[in-house]
């Protein structure tokens, strides 16, 4: 095709990511998008790690300024520590795209899997599947962004549905997540076994909660519905008698191959819009069931909307090889 | 040549386990269903691993040591068993063994690190530490391990835990009621019960106990020194990778972690363990109250609905207070560095 | 003469630069008590590092009986049947064991079987514990014993090892009159049945009770060995210190005011009260056996623990300090016992060994001036003769006797209206004794001095008065002139013996 | 008297610095843009916050202490800065006040802990990291503090981050090229530069280092080795919750899952600090190497483009080596426990 500049001449344009959280399944499966879109274009990508240090992120988009690259993808971090960083990138003629931190700025696209859209996709499963009354438990630690937007949901549903009635609320981040929230929900389970629904949106919390229930015997009286996906999920999702009804997830990658692609645009002097939302989709255990899904690929397969999101693609634009 | 009055005595050597036995009632009389067998098993299924992990540094407190490693140790084990059994497609058996192994070996190499390149041990073991969490996440690039991921090479691993594997983690055995005691909680048991009996009853317990007091004297005594420290870090190696191996029997996957609150939680368990009995120096029975104490705390708080914060900070309140409580009052506070 | 247990030929070692053993030529026969005397720092102890593994030689070879002997570690030479007791009585316990642990330690590192056998451990070492008369539960910490239990107790270990060769490096340095004569009966028991017994000390009476044979060590090397009966101990002395031993000669001055005075003093339950009184320019020695009450009298003074009753004056004001530092601030010093638990700091060098307790005369602004400090360690090490390569040394590398030095040293750089001195010559070598005590008398015009010893020699060599104490009690007082030494020890033996009918 | 050869010397003494030295040219070479000085500030302000930590740690371990509550006292810092200027609507002065006090307080009960209450001080400072862990996410119920938060009695937080506070974070001092060097980094240099005073030249360093050789020791000679411990862990408490503060700065938010690698880093940091100069025991000097070297190792990897894990795991390779060829070429191990 004909590529607009400076994709005419892609090994000269560099770009990097700037991470704020790069530990686990999700922000693996976002790199491989990031990596694979930025290989179909050809780009020099570079990558900054802060681990979850949100002052050491903002001074790597200095560094990266400091380097001379062309455009920077921030994914993640704190609205403060990224606000001032992103500006003198953008001061500095760089390109900026944001995904999932919000970096209050115009010219900067924001992008992201709508988390409001994950939660409520999750739970409008769980009233068809279990009526809009029933007794819940919910698994939440505020203070991580993308889990009190999804709260946001939760607690505008609850107050919609006052037949739902919540009757403990736990959580932890303590590590290894799934082994101890898996502790916390084998108490809350025996000092509540009149719970039937679980919501646990994210999924190590929801892989946590499915270990509690089997371990208590429960599951066939316990409905649990999650946001995110991976193929141990599926796999957990799809055992016989599984609890795990339902997640609703954006496919990561396909995330990151957004983020690399609207950079590109602005990169091309196109404007991919401020929100670039990359639009969830829900997978029931029925349609894992159904279609014989075993892993993240072929979900892909399986499930195009799962595998590619038709978001910031110009004719112009080559596509990842699948 | 004890000092003061029998009373004061008394209160040293059995003030923790009443303050545990006032949390029961405690818990027993605000939560429903707290004191059920089913609850209690539930506790000890709860600190297990925990508990595995912090009778493995209990051995390395003994000789004087310190174990900063055996978190990083246990996901290791919890990786490796998931990539033995998922990606080579092994069995379970050879996935244990192989695990212990590698927990023996990461033992061994603290051990000679501290002993014979005379490291000092909480260097040796913080450096390892790092080094195994890197490590254990070169293979699969980060991602967790399980059936049907994609290898780097593009493959499909075709691999699954095994039925034998999982039953480490699920496995429960009847006893008073039926499928009540989870095979782990027996593992427990007959760890604690093991490292309790080594320790204190053997020759080689008492050896490494005068090795933590005093190892000139001891060495000059003609204990080979260097080969018990060993010993005690392989010791610990080896039982923390067994608490990775029920880890991973529990997850039933290989979930990449940080080790770090299963660290701070065995250490925990290990040095409240020197309050238990008055004993003021790591002991095994105290390290297994340890971590029941904990586990009780913890059952209780999630039972009553307190959120996560409160639960840690109620954690650190009692153990202030146990700790004051206990070495206060016996007024020597042992072997002071742990 | 018996057939050699052990010889030793051409042995040297050197730390560095340091050649401390230049070639070590001696035999060590069977069933003979060989003493081993040497000034500090002649490389005593060295040379039975080397023999009980914990050292290498450099050069020479040792042969046990007609096989060579080069032990790489402790329990290779206790297989062997060389038995040592060490010079440090805390290389020889582990404080957070029982007694009886400590007494098995070494059959439980080289024994056989994987559990222990509780009821007979405690047994066996009642049974040995009974042989060095130690009286105490076997089922104590071995933390909770004092210094002369525990060296008790080392010795004890390995008096029941039934060895070939025995060592023992100064082992009555904790030790009173009655706990060492028990050890002597016992060593001559082993020596009997054949053991070849290596024994080294700097206290005369010891050499005096025990020597079958004495050699002398000089510089690392041997100068000197003595078998013919009567042994002639003033060679041997000449022999390990090149020349002759200065001889004291104790004239009483006229004391000055008086700076300390101890009225109806009642150190603990059932004690008697007593008084005393210290003046400037007078050296008063405080004898008595072990446990009798010496180091909490020093430390009464000293502001550590606060006496049942009675009163303390210090020039005519009360003297009741809170603490340490507040002693010291009024002028009292005390040089503790034990000096590598009370004393030492191993990470420090001579220089900051000896100027720890005045940091402050040494600092400007709190900044620590490193010239004063060392001007100041200099002028100690001098005139204390600590032998040294210099006052950077690090403290550990000294050999004990001049550690000891250095500790008298730090409390003698500063002026004191009183200075304590809790078993100042531990350790330390007869010549080196007399220079201490002369330079103790020799500067105590200006303060009042109270030096604390078990053994009545060292206190005959330095006081112009002798005090008796017993039970917690002073019981006697004597002028050092003319004084009659049978007096002295019968009241120390006399409430010995009151207080094992007692028990 | 020191023994062996000279060339043996050297390499315990000047090892670690040229291994840092190699490290760098490595670097250089490699990397572009790594040998700038743009590249130079950045590593210290990595290294910032950690290096005060570690800073206050070496206090304790100078007395033979411990502190593992330095991460908890700078995130709870942290938490408290934005709420006093968040929710209280105070000035920066009086956060920066208030947050001193608050590390100092912490010090000094952790001090009052250890000194009186006898309690050994890993166990003590242990049990402080869980309460504060806890305590600080108590008044949020958990959630970070931004100004528009809405306050558990529904009101909205009106007050911010002053541009003051900001600034200790963020500005930035003309120093060769215009705006180069962060505030933090010349706090970093001038703490750094404090502390190595404090302990190497005056009185109160001096016996600070004897309290932690033989404590019974120093206090026979005078020391008052009560108060010199709890000041120990009152730098410590203080320079812990500076630290925060300055986080605090850089973050602009009171963001409750930050500084969850602060202790660990900060006590590699320190005891990497006793290979540094063949110290073998805990020194500013080192300690501030120590932070510098772990920068320079994850700012180098990088710029290499190595993936997290990598990181740690060269981290803990370069680290052991580093150790073994310090300790086992010195051959003393220095005072083994930290
Ligand atoms: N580990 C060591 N490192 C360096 N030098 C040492 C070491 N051990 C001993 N030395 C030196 O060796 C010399 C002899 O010491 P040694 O302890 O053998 O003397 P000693 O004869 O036992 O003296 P004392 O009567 O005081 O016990 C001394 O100069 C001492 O400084
Ligand atoms: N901390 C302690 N706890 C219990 N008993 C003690 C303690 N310190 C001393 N004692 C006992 O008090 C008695 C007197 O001890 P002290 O040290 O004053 O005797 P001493 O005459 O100075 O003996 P030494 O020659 O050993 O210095 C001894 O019987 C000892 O066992
Ligand atoms: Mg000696
Ligand atoms: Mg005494």
């Amino acid at each position: 095709a004909d590529m607009p500049k400076p994709f005419d001449n892609p090994g000269k344009v560099k770009i990097a990511l700037v991470r704020y959280l790069s530990t686990g399944d999700f922000f693996e499966a976002y790199l491989s998008g990031v990596q694979a879109q930025a290989k179909a274009l050809g780009v020099d990508l570079r990558i900054f790690d802060s681990r979850q240090d949100a002052a050491l992120q903002a001074d790597m988009v200095d560094q990266a300024i400091a380097l001379g690259v062309d455009g920077i993808i921030i994914q993640h971090g704190l609205t403060e520590s990224m606000k001032n960083a992103a500006q003198r990138a953008v001061a500095a003629g760089i390109k900026v795209v944001a995904f999932d931190v919000d970096v209050d700025n115009p010219k900067i696209p924001q992008i992201e899997q709508s988390d409001r859209d994950l939660a409520r996709l999750a739970l409008e499963q769980a009233i068809k599947d279990n009526g809009n009354s029933f007794t819940a438990g919910y698994v939440y630690v505020p203070g991580i962004a993308p889990l009190d937007r999804r709260n946001e949901t939760w607690v505008q549903v609850k107050k919609d549905n006052p037949g739902i009635k919540q009757v403990a609320e736990f959580g932890t981040l303590d590590n290894p997540i799934a082994n101890s929230v898996a502790n916390q929900a084998r108490s809350v389970l025996s000092a509540h076994p009149n719970i039937n629904v679980m919501f646990a949106p994210y999924d190590e919390f929801a892989k946590g909660v499915k270990i509690a229930v089997d371990e208590a015997g429960m599951s066939d009286r316990v409905s649990i519905y999650s946001a995110d996906i991976s193929t141990a999920d599926i796999q957990s999702m799809r055992e016989p008698g599984s609890a795990w009804k339902a997640t609703a997830a954006t496919n990561p990658a396909v995330v990151g191959e957004v983020s690399v692609r609207s950079l590109a645009m602005l990169l091309a002097g196109q404007d991919p819009g401020h929100n670039v939302i990359v639009p969830p989709t829900l997978i029931t255990q029925k349609m894992l069931n159904d279609l014989d899904i075993k892993n993240m690929a072929e979900l892909g397969k399986k499930v195009p909307a799962f595998a590619h999101a038709d978001v910031s693609v110009p004719a112009w634009m080559p596509l990842p090889q699948r | 040549m004890t000092q003061g009055s029998t009373l004061i005595d008394i209160a040293i050597k059995y003030g923790f386990l009443a303050l545990m036995a006032g949390l029961i009632a405690f818990f027993g009389t605000m939560a429903d269903g707290f004191l059920t067998p089913f609850s209690a098993v539930f506790i000890l299924q709860s600190v297990a691993i925990t508990g595995i992990l912090a009778l493995g540094v209990t051995a390395t407190l003994v000789v004087g040591g310190f174990d900063l490693s055996i978190g990083a140790v246990a996901t290791s084990a919890l990786m490796l068993s998931a990539y033995v059994m998922v990606v080579w497609e092994q069995s379970a058996v050879t996935a244990v063994l192989l695990c212990l192994a590698m927990g023996a070996v990461v033992g061994l190499v603290n051990g000679l690190l501290i002993v014979k390149m005379k490291v000092p041990d909480l260097l040796a073991t913080l450096g390892m530490m790092f080094l195994l969490v890197g490590l254990q996440r070169i293979p699969t690039q980060g991602r967790s391990i399980s059936t049907g991921m994609t290898l780097s090479d593009g493959d499909v691993a075709k691999g699954h835990f095994s039925e034998t594997f999982l039953m480490l983690g699920r496995h429960r055995v009847d006893f008073f009621a039926p499928n009540l005691v989870p095979l782990s909680v027996i593992f427990l048991v007959v760890i604690a019960v093991g490292v309790w009996l080594f320790l204190e009853l053997t020759r080689h317990g008492r050896l490494m106990y005068a090795i933590g007091s005093n190892a000139q004297a001891a060495s000059l005594a003609g204990t080979n020194v260097d080969r018990y420290k060993i010993l005690a870090y392989m010791i610990s190696g080896t039982l923390a990778s067994f608490g990775g191996v029920l880890l991973a029997a529990r997850l039933g996957r290989g979930d990449v972690a940080s080790g770090n609150n299963l660290l701070l939680d065995s250490v925990a368990a290990a040095l409240i363990g020197f309050a238990v009995l008055g004993a003021s120096k790591p002991n095994a029975f105290g390290t297994a109250v340890g971590a029941l104490f904990v586990g009780i705390l913890l059952q209780g708080l999630t039972m009553m609905n307190a959120p996560y914060y409160t639960q840690d900070f109620v954690k650190g309140a009692v153990l202030v207070v146990a700790l004051v409580f206990t070495f206060a009052l016996s007024g020597r506070g042992g072997r002071g560095r742990g | 003469m018996e057939k050699a247990a052990i010889r030793l030929s051409g042995l040297h070692k050197a730390f560095g630069r340091n050649k401390v053993l230049r070639g070590i030529d001696l035999e060590i026969p069977a069933g003979q008590v060989t003493v081993l005397m040497g000034a500090n720092g002649a490389g005593k102890s060295t040379l039975v590092k080397v023999l009980c593994g914990v050292h290498s030689a450099d050069e020479g070879t040792v042969m046990l009986g007609d096989r060579p002997f080069a032990p790489a570690s402790p329990s290779e030479a206790l297989r062997a049947g060389v038995v040592t007791v060490h010079q440090n009585i805390n290389d020889g316990v582990v404080p957070d064991l029982d007694v009886a642990s400590n007494l098995l330690l070494d059959t439980l590192a080289d024994g056989a079987g994987f559990f222990l056998r509780r009821r007979r451990m405690r047994d066996e070492a009642r049974q040995i514990a009974l042989r060095v008369g130690l009286k105490i539960d076997v089922g104590h910490q071995v933390a909770d014993l004092t210094l002369a239990d525990r060296q008790l107790v080392a010795i004890a270990r390995a008096m029941a090892r039934d060895p070939q060769l025995l060592i023992l490096d100064e082992p009555t340095s904790s030790l009173s009159a009655l706990e060492a004569e028990r050890l002597f009966a016992l060593i001559e028991r082993l020596r009997d049945r054949g053991v070849a017994v290596l024994y080294i000390s700097h206290r005369m009476s010891d050499i005096r009770r025990l020597a079958d044979r004495i050699v002398s060590m000089r510089d690392g090397r041997i100068s000197g060995l003595f078998e013919e009966k009567p042994l002639d101990y003033s060679g041997s002395v000449r022999a390990m210190l090149g020349h002759e031993i200065t001889e004291v000669d104790i004239a009483v001055p006229t004391p000055g005011r008086t700076v300390v005075e101890v009225s109806d003093l009642v150190l603990r339950q059932g004690a008697r009260p007593f008084s005393l009184t210290a003046r400037e320019n007078e050296v008063i020695a405080v004898t008595g056996l072990v446990g009798s009450g010496k180091s909490e009298l020093a430390s009464v003074l000293f502001g550590l623990e606060r006496p049942l009753s009675g009163a303390v004056t210090l020039d005519g004001k009360p003297h009741r300090p809170a603490s340490a530092r507040a002693a010291i601030e009024a002028g009292v010093f005390l040089c503790p016992k034990d000096r590598l638990v009370n004393a030492v700091v191993a990470d420090f060098d001579i220089t900051r060994n000896i100027s720890l307790p005045f940091t402050r005369r040494h600092s400007r602004m709190s900044f620590v001036s490193r010239r004063s400090e060392r001007g100041a360690a200099r002028r100690m090490i001098d005139t204390l003769g600590v032998v040294c390569q210099g006052p950077g040394d690090g403290i550990l590398t000294l050999s004990g006797g001049n550690q000891q030095k250095v500790m008298v040293a730090r409390w003698m750089a500063e002026a004191s209206r009183l200075l304590i001195l809790d078993e100042p010559f531990q350790g330390v070598d007869i010549q080196a004794r007399r220079d201490i005590g002369h330079k103790i008398r020799e500067t105590a015009g200006s303060r009042a001095t109270i030096v604390f010893v078990a053994e009545l020699d060292e206190a005959l060599e330095i006081a112009d008065r002798i005090f008796v104490m017993s039970e917690h009690s002073i019981v006697g007082e004597h002028r050092n002139e003319n004084i009659d030494v049978s007096a002295i020890m019968a009241e120390v033996v006399d409430a010995a013996a009151t207080r094992a009918e007692g028990n």
